[in-house]
């Protein structure tokens, strides 16, 4: 394998967060990022190639690598006893702030029709929702969005990638 | 009617009036109110009957219900042609159940995402550090202003001190002055009242500012002199450097 | 790659603790002990021949993926750029001053419980509390207060911004 490649997949590997372009970058000089973003491109095919265990996936705006998704029972059994599911109070509470970002809680609140104070707490604590700044109204409210680890856990490059939901789009156009 | 179905999987009013939409295969731009108003009422009762806890969300819907219905019952206002008919009182309604529908969806959908320690998994093991990694003194830091916030309530929840539960925007807004105030002196050496206030002469300004004074005075870290009875404000640092 | 292989791949690099060939086979059924080895040894040998940045290691009696020994310089370099975590200490110490200031580290120390010097020093040396002034009492002592860096870092316009403990509790209540 090529010395840079491999440099790289090292790199991907150690790092906690996934790990930017940009990142490479700067630690490897003399590489331009298209440079990268090709070596990254061919990593990822030999990985698929393979057929491993392991893929290399984009997430968060970086490279990480995950274990392949057909393999989740086996790996159950391994962490057994874990996964930390989130309520369906806190789903819908995390998809209204995915979707609808940067927004105060009494807007949640009016559309679950039902206080949301528990789940937002619930899911600042689990950091997959921020305090992003105050809004410039009466009362000043705190203005919620979804954080980096959101994207980590919903595997989602970006918040462009979450899938437009036909009834949403129907509804935001309705209100403007 | 038959009540099989779990009352605790609803996650509010809204849900509970969908479910009876979707039980009565009801066309959600349509709602005969007054079959769903029954059936809703009719859940609320079992609910107290159960001695169940009922959230005080589920009674304004109730009540929103009745709202509708009366208002469907009423007679047009007068001065209102045939024709033109008023807004339906149920529109509302409708346009909420349908947002909250909707998100119910987004949260199915992130839900069947290859969810991170669920489907997908990363590394596990931590990573050696390289012993000789340097620190940088200006290295970033992540943090959330949550974290902060719940750090200092978890400092002083074994206090039994009132006063430190009264921190507000207004305490703050006077710590931003004294640290204003002091960053000006550092630099200055010394400074007027005027100075301090500058062009901007709104009250709140004015107030903040003369309060941050007094703070710092008791706080002994200004001192502050006036040159006759009506001669500026001179403001110095009670302790050099 | 055979199926087996890959499980074995995948929770090897899921697994927290360097995995057992015990481990594998209470995951594996109808694989023996003996099977196993030889599969560790094969997946060994190609990571070894594909020479890229991760190896597979026989560690603390278990097998566990490992970064390219002499790759450790680029390594190094990706962990200097890394952002720094707060440890509680600091995170309580900056609490307190961002909460109580200006105030004296004895207000500090007192409320803690515990001698705030060294948290202190390291939230100095970030550049995130700052000495405001010094006391006119005995002793002179020292006050400190936040800078413009921690607004920047908890994306704050002005301190008037941060949460409040009425904030706080309101979202707790309904939890519990």
């Amino acid at each position: 394998m090529e010395e840079k490649v491999a440099i790289i997949e090292a790199l991907i590997f150690a790092s906690e967060a996934p790990l930017t372009v940009e990142r490479v970058a700067e630690i490897l000089p003399d590489t331009e990022k298209k440079g990268i973003v090709s070596l990254l491109e061919g990593l990822t095919r030999e990985y698929e190639e393979r057929g491993g265990g392991i893929c290399l996936r984009e997430v968060a705006g970086g490279f990480q690598f995950r274990t392949r998704t057909d393999l989740a029972p086996w790996l159950r059994k391994l962490k057994a006893g874990r996964p930390a599911m989130l309520s369906p109070a806190a789903m819908e509470t995390l998809a209204m702030v995915a979707y609808r970002q940067p927004l105060v809680k009494s807007e949640i609140d009016r559309i679950r029709g039902v206080d949301a104070s528990g789940a937002l707490k619930g899911l600042l604590e689990k950091k997959l929702v921020r305090i992003v700044g105050r809004k410039d109204v009466p009362g000043k409210p705190i203005i919620y969005g979804t954080t980096r680890k959101f994207l980590e856990v919903f595997n989602l490059k970006d918040l462009s990638e979450l899938p437009t939901l036909r009834e949403l789009r129907d509804l935001q156009g309705q209100q403007e | 009617m038959s009540y099989e179905i779990k009352l605790d999987v609803f996650e509010g009013p809204l849900d509970l009036l969908l479910y009876l939409i979707r039980k009565n295969e009801i066309d959600i731009y349509n709602i005969p109110i007054a079959l769903i108003t029954e059936q809703y009422f009719s859940y609320l009762e079992m609910m107290r009957s159960l001695n169940l806890d009922l959230a005080g969300e589920y009674l304004v819907l109730a009540s929103t219900l009745i709202h509708i219905k009366s208002k469907l019952l009423l007679p047009p206002a007068e001065g209102e042609g045939e024709e033109e008919e008023g807004e339906d009182p149920r529109a509302e309604l409708v346009q909420q159940l349908l947002e909250y529908q909707a998100f119910k969806e987004a949260a199915l959908r992130l839900d069947d995402r290859p969810l991170l320690e669920r489907d997908v998994f990363k590394r596990g093991a931590p990573v050696e550090e390289p012993t000789t990694a340097e620190e940088t003194d200006d290295a970033l830091v992540e943090v959330d202003v949550f974290e902060l916030v719940t750090a200092f309530r978890r400092i002083i929840a074994g206090l039994d001190l009132k006063e430190d539960l009264q921190i507000d925007a207004e305490k703050m807004s006077l710590t931003d002055r004294i640290n204003e105030i002091m960053e000006r002196l550092t630099e200055e050496g010394q400074i007027t009242f005027a100075d301090l206030l500058g062009d901007r002469t709104d009250r709140r300004r004015i107030i903040y500012t003369f309060l941050a004074i007094l703070e710092l005075m008791k706080l002994r870290m200004v001192r502050a002199y006036q040159s006759g009875s009506f001669g500026a404000i001179r403001l110095f640092p009670a302790v050099e450097g």
